[in-house]
């Protein structure tokens, strides 16, 4: 067998189709631009956080914060590499990228207004990610899903990391702990939007979830990370900005508050705090670099004709 | 004892201050594989500093009697009182520049710590003993980029040729030798002693780069005595700001 | 009372941020020309901010209950007191850069000085009439370069349209209103109300220059709420790091 | 008259020689070299005073010290234009000093370590300027006394500025008192060396006084400085760092501690502090602003077409 029939074999057995593979282009296309959101998403996202290298307040957290930035880096090279075994070279994506063409996670507009949002970062926009891709790991697209391994390991460190930069906060100086508890408020409700519209207001889920690409709905992946944080908000000794998040015995899930679905839309628009900054920041070094690439890129030429010769 | 805290704090700071300086590359280098090495080479250089700070900072006390730490050092610290070379100090500029300085700092450092894994304080000697493996990348990632650069495009050969001579007047600063040298007798290097490997190295990179070494005058230098460029009041001002803020807190 | 307070702040505040900025320039313009120019125009936006911001203070208390000063305000405050507009905390950039701020700004506080001078206020009114005069010149300084830049060769107008879009996202922040402005009424001039001959002014100039008016999304905004851009806090930290270290002391 | 006996004449009677008098070949260069020498100064000076108007420590002092740097530029411009009545048009001398080929006083290579460098430049070095230039103001060639003059005014104001930074800070806390102390003591001697080596070795000079550029000769000029700051620095309640200063009863004139020379010569010859970056930021300032200046002259160019047209 081969062909389309091959390809929901595969799926049908929920195994993983491979970079040869045939796929249908609807398939390939809808992994591309999956993939090249969520690189782009860590090649933004390195800047909210490496705002704060210069000025962390101790060698030690300078330290896990320049790892952490730099991991990010690693993370976007992987899912380019992955998006290469589907045909579209990274140099596209970048360029996609810069020219305002491509999406990248609406979240990392907001500006890092002071040191613990580095922790909250850590420990609401990473815990979020993590929700969302722990059940990418198993995505039928097989480097996609390795990728998402490898990545889910590094973001879970991560997550911790920002936990305890909060807690260090929380039991710290009252001024400590209202940065803290700032940061929290500011960075929940983006965090919860991480997760995408309502399932009702979300028309390409279902296709996905036929493609094994996504494994659960918007909304449950929402009320189960709304789950997990209220219990680590209490050991943090602080809370969250929603005085509606409660258990529904009935149906086993957690409910939340309403989300500012129109702040959301504002910011996807491009009029978040700093969706130009990011851009231009990414654009200028993008630029600057092109005489170093094409640098590296003569010299790699040269040598080539060395060995040759 | 106080010399060896004080040569610690030398080669503590050349490693913070160098380390916070890369640490701007990490989101905006030339090429995602430039972020991940820059990143991890401002990361090996801060391990080194907080290794030889925690050293020094426990030859100093506290108002309250107790011994310092690596913050203490890092963060409360007066310009006059950082003991780095005027290099480490100087700005980023772009790529070549920083390569540049990358080069001068990762050969200098490869060859004392080199033989500082001889030191006769312990201390020091383990120290050396796992920065060397790492300088010994760095010094492998510098002078591949200025070969890259020098021998890429005119474009990347003229920037490197400005970068290396914006970089030439704060090299002699790092052979400079005072009298702490004679008081620590083994537990130390002689910066002069490093001179000759050096200048092999370079010489021989910068042939293979088809690049002229640069001939230009010293900056008068002085890091080590606390005499710094104008940049590291700047630099300082950022990285001491959040900390100084909340005296007393913890992170 | 302090709601003239407040918005003796927010005038005060976006002056000196401006003039943070604009002092960089001086050393380093395109030529000496400008450096005595923008040199010019940082010393005004100062002088206006130093007016407003000792106006505000006599409403402020120090802990022991003498009045607050300009310089309390200028390097005692933390980020989030602070009420400039993200626009002139954005980075100088190039030149074009610079200019663009300064087009946007200038028509901006030209328009608003001018109602400003009737202000049932009488101090805001003084101050206003007497800024009034210099903001023109500012407003001219920024106009002739737009033209030079935008119709001289074809890198500048290539710089001068970047500037423009790297400005305009902060444009709309300018015109914001907020229930100050109710509690304020005649004391103070509405923002929305400066939109028409701001509009009117930018459009001409732009069509002389052969320049479109961008058409790009907003930044969020809420600088006078003390939401600030990231640029801010460096700027701070450099602006206030010696007269933090000095607690008490004058100079 | 004419030539070379009417130029005598006009020395003879202490007048001015103007732009397009008859001179010497020498003259002309000797002044060109002078004046030129002292634009640039103006300009490379502005350097390590502009390093503390971003940290001025209050509003007041932020905006003399603006207006001190800016009118540095001022002076610059004045002497420029005197050094172009003899036929150098500024863009040579500018490519001069960028190129490194252009002397400038070699006290500003020395860095500005703390804000009271700010004072101890204003009241050592300007002072020491004044000194100098007071006796400029009637130079033999019009249009540069003629500068001397507007300068001279603006620098007395500078000087007294200085002076007040660090009276203040000598009042001040004990850290600022050793702040100004240290700054005094570092600025002392390189401002006795703005003078010019001894008269002994100094071969220029005596060609300067028989043109009446020069009135007074390095030591006589140094000696009257000493004497001046001896007075002030007791007002100061500071202490310049010479115990030999005295004044002798005999010649009438004030004596001082023997200067290193060696350091001058070290400076001179490029091993200063900052040579390198001031520099280097000229060139920086210059080579950035290069696309500006050729967009102001294509606009000019344009505009005079459209008038003619």
């Amino acid at each position: 067998i081969a062909g389309l029939a091959a390809f929901e074999a595969i799926l049908a057995e929920d195994s993983r189709i491979e970079p040869r593979d045939w796929m249908p282009e609807a398939y390939r296309k809808t992994l591309v631009r999956q993939i090249s959101q969520h690189a782009h998403s860590e090649i933004i996202g390195m800047q909210p956080e490496a705002n704060w290298i210069s000025r962390a307040p101790s060698l030690k957290r300078k330290a896990i914060l320049m790892a952490k930035v730099q991991d990010e880096a690693g993370h976007g090279l992987y899912l380019y590499s992955a998006a290469e075994t589907l045909g579209t070279p990274r140099t596209k994506l970048t360029e996609d990228l810069i020219a305002g063409k491509a999406r990248y996670s609406s979240i990392f507009n907001y500006p890092t207004r002071s040191w613990a949002d580095v922790g909250a970062i850590g420990w609401l926009v990473d815990g979020a990610a993590i929700c969302n891709q722990v059940p990418l790991c198993r995505a039928s697209y097989g480097p996609y899903g390795r990728a998402m391994v490898r990545i889910c390991k590094e973001e879970s460190f991560h997550q911790r990391q920002g936990f305890e930069i909060l807690l260090e906060l929380s039991q710290g100086t009252p001024a400590q702990k209202q940065m803290a508890q700032d940061a929290v408020n500011r960075w929940y409700a983006p965090a919860l939007m991480m997760f995408g519209p309502p399932d009702d207001d979300s028309p390409n889920s279902k296709q996905s979830m036929a493609w094994n690409i996504k494994r659960f709905s918007n909304d449950e992946l929402r009320q189960r990370f709304v789950g997990m944080m209220v219990e680590q908000v209490k050991v943090l000794g602080l809370t969250l900005p929603d005085d509606q998040i409660r258990f529904d015995e009935e149906t086993g899930k957690w409910q939340h508050g309403s989300l500012d679905w129109n702040e959301f839309k504002e910011v996807l628009a491009g009029r978040g705090a700093c969706n130009s900054q990011r851009l231009e920041r990414r654009r200028e070094a993008h630029q600057d670099g092109a005489w170093v690439r094409e640098a590296a890129a003569a010299y790699a030429l040269r040598e080539q004709r060395v060995e040759v010769a | 004892s106080p010399d060896i805290a004080e040569y610690a704090l030398r080669l503590g700071d050349d490693g913070l201050i160098l380390a916070q300086r890369l640490g701007w590359w990490i989101s905006r280098a030339p090429e995602l594989e430039e972020d991940v090495a820059l990143g991890n080479i401002a990361l090996d250089q801060l391990g080194h500093a907080r290794s030889f700070l925690s050293y020094a900072a426990a030859a100093f006390q506290r108002a309250d009697g107790s011994a310092q730490t690596e913050d203490d050092l890092a963060y409360w610290r007066g310009e006059e009182e950082f003991r780095c070379v005027q290099l480490v100090e100087q700005p980023n500029g772009d790529f070549a520049r920083t390569i540049a300085r990358q080069l001068v700092i990762s050969v200098y450092q490869f060859e004392l710590y080199q033989r500082l894994q001889n030191s006769s304080d312990p201390t020091l000697a383990a120290i050396a003993a796992k920065a060397v493996k790492e300088v010994d990348y760095h010094r492998d990632h510098a002078s591949q980029w200025v070969l890259r650069l020098a021998l890429g495009t005119a474009e990347s050969r003229r920037r490197m040729i400005d970068g290396l001579k914006l970089t030439w007047p704060y090299l002699e600063e790092l052979f400079d030798q005072d009298e702490l040298f004679d008081r620590l007798g083994d537990a130390a290097v002689e910066p002069s002693s490093l001179r000759e490997n050096f200048d092999a190295f370079i010489s021989a990179l910068l042939a293979e780069a088809e690049l002229e070494v640069p001939e230009l005058p010293r900056a008068s230098g002085g890091g080590r005595r606390g005499e710094h460029s104008e940049h590291l009041g700047y630099l300082l001002a950022e990285m001491q700001v959040l900390a100084r803020q909340h005296p007393g807190a913890s992170w």
